[in-house]
């Protein structure tokens, strides 16, 4: 059980493994394609934070094999579940990035959020471990009407210590739902270490408590993302239940762009992980495997930037939502009625001037230093 | 498939009124699903679920394991996924672990996704003392649930109100906290007609969740309350009208949010005179809610400060003394001589 | 992990084992005194609900050695928490039985509870596996305050399922509390078998998940019950962190006495776990050892007896508690002013007519039929 | 044993007089324990919490797993066996899956062994809007509290206040839900007695947890407010009478569990209008209850219905229009005017 997979080496000491079967050259590319995506829009994402243009941000930066690959096992009908950390998977499954980075710059309503029928992509998940449960219904609920669907959700060593991790873990291997519970133990949560959270010496492990196979993949690795989550699907299509996938890494970044990993942990073992990371790692594989080189690199990396870019521009240009919209999308059946009373005292009074969004708050307070999603 | 004889009988008490609606809820639209605990096999502790396992069988009626938070949780994904699932509470103080997952995914779903993917579920919760049981059976936390935007929440008081309600909530597509008066569950018998319909008659859909019913006509004091306080109230009016003459208008409130607010104000201003009667503790309570509606919209039509007669802001006693806890007819007669007095 | 701990055999296909260290002769039959007395309160309790003179109650006939197996495992300074289902288990701990009789007849107050310092017995807890994480604080506040005290709680298997289960055990095990963790896994929770509940083989695998030490005995059997307990304490006591114990049993009984198992299981399996019930396989193993004959049997069963008819004595000269009732002991530090306006209140109207636990609710519907604590 | 530099400042604003407190009431009594998430080793994420590690330890001052009903929980039975356990709920939302252990345990503990073992914890939680976080940051609960017999409710508006409340909740046998606005945490400076004290030298012990404060006098109109409301309410007070000539009287609540009902009356009936302001959703809120308390007890006094100017009745929105959905000096002034123009 505690053997972690790992396909890709480092080019050192690490060897790499045969490439699995079911990845193409292409697949590959692709895949690396997705990775960069994912890791232009983190750092991007990061600048427009430090230029205050965006909100407190939570940085994915190393975690983007546990995210990219894993996505590309997925079938196009299957729905995935980000907690915060995932916030922008969804741009590759067609979620505009643009509104991704509206989400973070606090606008709501049709700007900041999406359908989550469009893409079988849930919406961002703050609260800790309690979209679990939503995957495990959303592929119970496949189940039942004989549909192929799985659902993959993703969260942190953190969450497994909330009891809707167990409750949505007890209900999948109970229902022998398609689910795969994707770990990502990135052994930080905020300032706790791994030893503060749980005693127990995997999280794979906690499986055995559902009756439920439990993997250990090393979460820097990309084609080892894809193999387990890949094989954890087939195993949940095929009837035989969810999976929970620990994607051994570690938190490389702080926890978000307010929190300074300096006060509670040594930096120089978080120096000794960064080369292990995801993006630089695959790319030297690709390279050994001399499916990439320097022009198609550039080439992937120009496209992702001009992507962001464009959704910067996207995001600038959506004007600062209207009061109206506090009312809008809070019942599908229709508005009550204080909701028209509310919206005329509001509009009885003049509106706060446009606030940026880390522009100071107009309360008397400001300032306060908030590290967490 | 087989009907229940429950759901055959013409006179049904409530239990069989929410029995029946389920039943033909279910049968109507194939995405309805039922689940919680002890609901299938046994049919419910109360029995309200009997009978939906053998006829839909036991991908739609599921007994799940013992965790409310799951129950919730995985209901919001089944909606999310576009079923409309149906979860029971087995009593009042069991929806608490579940509470996480009603404040911050049920009620916001619609608001986190344009209003495309609203978590369609019924959260049914059997509520409220009077029967007799061990510790944390007989809690009303309505006004948790009221004070949480993005829910609906109602209770009805009548068999002919409960078969509609249910089945209008689970068609309504947004999530319905379905408050369950376990105290009158069995209280008395009413014709239910063919097609699911309020007992005023009032319109169809989204309107069965929106408004209240006038359960007694009167010109001297307007009574507001709902579920199992309801007969309570009558009997008051009642004793009103012998004793002292006094015509109560009494106003079965039905919603609880929304609140039907012309209703409330309209019967309020009428009479000039008003009382507002529930068993849940009374400090932010539905009661402070619909004293402050009132007064803030039609004071100047009001001869006295709206009284409320309410449980006390203690824990639901052990069930000894229960009866010296909830409000009584007694309570409700001196409170409402109170306000008469004014 | 799977294999069952058993020492007493039942006569015939089953052998005994050696008696474990540390039992004496006088201990197998204080212990069976303990059996005994709360086999006697159970049946008390049960046709006292039939008559009308408690409310609605939760028997554990044949759980017996489940508790008071492990409670004599117990320093006197250990802390227990049962659940509704040891609701008798104070009276072994020098609480009054005629108190927890008043607890059923639904009285509050000092008629119906207890001072858990005074027996370090923890309340009758109704809420499912709320009461785990208790056990885990008081546990951990004498590790802090360098006390020898351990905790030890109840639950059942359904309780399992519930995130406070999952929240306490991962606490004790990151904080290696000296609690122990007993299940009663009686395989039914109300309706719903264990094979819905759970979809791992056993319980104590369940402790994998934790890094704790996880074990099956059982349930049946007081003497084993009895040894893993005080193993674990001992454990415990040592620094060695938490135990989870899965006492293997059967609820022979109805879930409370409003239940009809008959609706929902096989009676006939139940037959066959019958005959391992524990008071009787204990007394037989006893009288195999010669330690029990008819005379001393007769003495013990006379003494609970009269107990219990004591305790069902004084329950009855408790009088009906006033009114006042209600607003004594919400705050310790004093009453609000809204207690003594609620108190007119009352005192201005005519008190409902006393009620039998059992008599017509004074409310017009009447006649829910709940099942379950 | 350091002193941390934070408390040896004399002029403190929230965080700092709190972390005063905190430093004080460990110091005072060895049974206070500190837990939650993030708490030790980085002092919490508002540093409310900083310098206990290092002061007290880390069997006192404790990082706990990420679990909000086992925090609660174990504190509860920390409380039982004798400890005095502070909580910190990291942010508002996070204390919902708490919220079973905190209604079903720490509200009846002492109800449940005849007063003798009262469940002594304080469960912290910076609460409310205004500092531009991700959803789920900035919700207000505090009604659900209220609404929870068995509980202390509790919100200081000002630096004395915070330090002398928080040290007044842990001596307190109770439980407390001590609510903090994170919103006006770093708003301003106050001297720091010597010896807590509320900031009107109003008595001590639990006194400390049951009285209102005067934040204004005035005689033409009473302002109810607490937390993050009482600094716009006093400039909303300043512009009504730069305006309008109008004295506004603001009542900083302070504690919200039990209300301080004769402070509420005596100003209502003082000035002879009132208004309520908060930024928790109003349907069922302290608004409400502190409205229907005015009435029913002063309405003869009253020229006007009782207003309220509060958050709404939608979930608290993505933060770029949370000034939106958060009370304002603006809107505070036209609430106020409402009930002037009556
Ligand atoms: C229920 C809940 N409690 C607390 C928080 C505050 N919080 C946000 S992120 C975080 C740590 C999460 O750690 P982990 O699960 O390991 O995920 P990671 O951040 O490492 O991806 C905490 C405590 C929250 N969002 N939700
Ligand atoms: C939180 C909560 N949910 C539901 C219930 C209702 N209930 C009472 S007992 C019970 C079954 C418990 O089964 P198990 O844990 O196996 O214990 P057993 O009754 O077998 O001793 C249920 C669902 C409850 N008391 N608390
Ligand atoms: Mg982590
Ligand atoms: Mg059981």
């Amino acid at each position: 059980m505690s053997e972690i997979l790992r396909i890709i080496g480092n080019g050192e000491d690490l060897d790499d493994r045969e490439v699995p079967d079911g990845l193409a050259e292409k697949d590959l590319v692709e895949l690396f394609r997705g990775l960069v995506l994912l890791r232009t829009f983190d750092e991007r994402a990061v600048a427009l934070q430090r230029q205050g243009r965006i909100g407190t941000y939570a940085l994915y930066w190393g975690e983007e094999a546990t995210q990219a690959g894993a996505l590309y096992a997925c079938e196009d009908g299957d729905w995935v579940f980000p907690s915060y950390r995932q916030n922008a998977i969804g741009i590759l499954r067609g979620v505009a990035p643009s509104t991704v980075l509206a989400w973070w710059r606090g606008y709501g309503g049709t700007h900041g959020f999406w359908n989550p029928r469009d893409h079988r992509v849930g919406p961002i998940c703050v609260p800790i471990a309690t979209h679990l449960p939503h995957a495990v219904g959303v592929s119970w609920a496949a189940k039942i009407r004989k549909d192929r669907a799985s659902a993959l959700t993703w969260f942190g060593d953190g969450a497994t210590s909330e009891g809707d991790f167990h409750e949505a873990m007890n209900f999948a291997s109970v229902f022998k739902t398609s689910t795969v519970f994707f770990c990502v133990n990135n052994q930080w949560a905020i300032s706790t270490p791994i030893s503060r959270q749980m005693a127990s010496e995997t999280i794979a492990q906690k499986a055995v408590a559902y009756g439920m196979p439990g993997v250990r993949v090393d979460g820097f690795d990309p084609l080892a993302c894809w193999k387990v989550t890949r094989d954890a699907l087939e195993r949940g299509r095929d009837g035989g239940g969810p999976t929970l996938i620990e994607a051994y890494c570690y938190r490389i970044m702080p926890h978000g762009t307010a929190d300074d990993p300096r006060l509670y942990r040594d930096e120089s073992e978080t120096e000794r992980w960064k080369k292990l990371e995801p993006v630089g790692r695959m790319g030297s594989f690709l390279r050994r495997l001399t499916i990439l080189d320097d022009t198609k690199e550039e080439e992937i990396r120009a496209e992702a930037k001009e992507t962001i870019a464009q959704a910067v521009r996207d995001m600038e240009a959506i004007a600062h939502p209207g009061q109206e919209i506090l009312f809008e999308h809070v019942y599908r059946s229709g508005r009550p009625w204080n909701f028209d009373e509310a919206l005329d005292e509001l509009g009885s009074v003049e509106r706060p001037a446009e606030v940026k969004p880390l522009g100071p708050p107009t309360s008397p307070g400001a300032g306060a230093e908030g590290k967490t999603q | 498939m087989t009907e229940p004889s429950v759901a055959l009988a013409t006179k049904a008490n409530m239990v069989e009124a929410l029995n029946r609606g389920l039943h033909e809820a279910m049968a109507a639209d194939d995405r309805v699903v039922v689940l919680g605990e002890d609901v299938a096999k046994t049919g419910g502790v109360f029995r309200v679920t009997a009978g939906l396992l053998d006829r839909f069988g036991e991908e739609r009626v599921v007994d799940t394991p013992l965790a409310e938070a799951g129950i919730v949780g995985t209901a919001i994904g089944m909606a999310v996924y576009g079923l409309l699932p149906v979860v029971e509470i087995q009593f009042d103080s069991f929806v608490y672990p579940g509470f996480e997952q009603i404040a911050v995914h049920a009620a916001r779903y619609a608001w986190r996704t344009k209003g495309e993917v609203p978590a369609s579920i019924v959260i049914r919760i059997p509520y409220g003392g009077g029967v007799r049981m061990p510790e944390l059976h007989s809690d009303s936390p309505e006004a948790l649930f009221v004070h949480t935007p993005g829910l609906k929440v109602v209770c009805p008081s009548t068999p002919q109100d409960a078969r509609a309600m249910i089945v209008a909530a689970i068609q309504d597509p947004d999530p319905v906290i379905f408050m369950e008066p376990k105290r009158i569950y069995r209280a008395g018998r009413q014709e239910l007609p063919d097609e699911p319909a309020l007992g005023d008659g009032n319109g169809t859909g989204t309107k069965h969740l929106s408004t209240a019913r006038r359960a007694r006509e009167g010109d001297d004091l307007a009574i507001f309350s709902y579920g199992a306080t309801v007969p309570l109230v009558l009997d008051a009016a009642e004793r009103l009208s012998l004793e002292l003459g006094v015509e109560a208008l009494v106003v079965d409130l039905r919603t609880l949010y929304p609140l039907d607010v012309e209703a409330i104000t309209g019967a309020a201003a009428h009479c000039g005179r008003a009382l507002v009667v529930h068993e849940a503790p009374r400090s932010a309570g539905i009661g402070a809610e619909v004293s402050s509606l009132i007064h803030e919209r039609v004071m100047l039509d009001l001869e006295a400060p709206v009284g409320r007669v309410t449980g006390y802001d203690a824990p639901f006693p052990q069930f000894a003394n229960e009866d010296d806890y909830l409000p009584s007819v007694d309570r409700i007669f001196a409170g409402a001589k109170k306000v008469l007095d004014f």
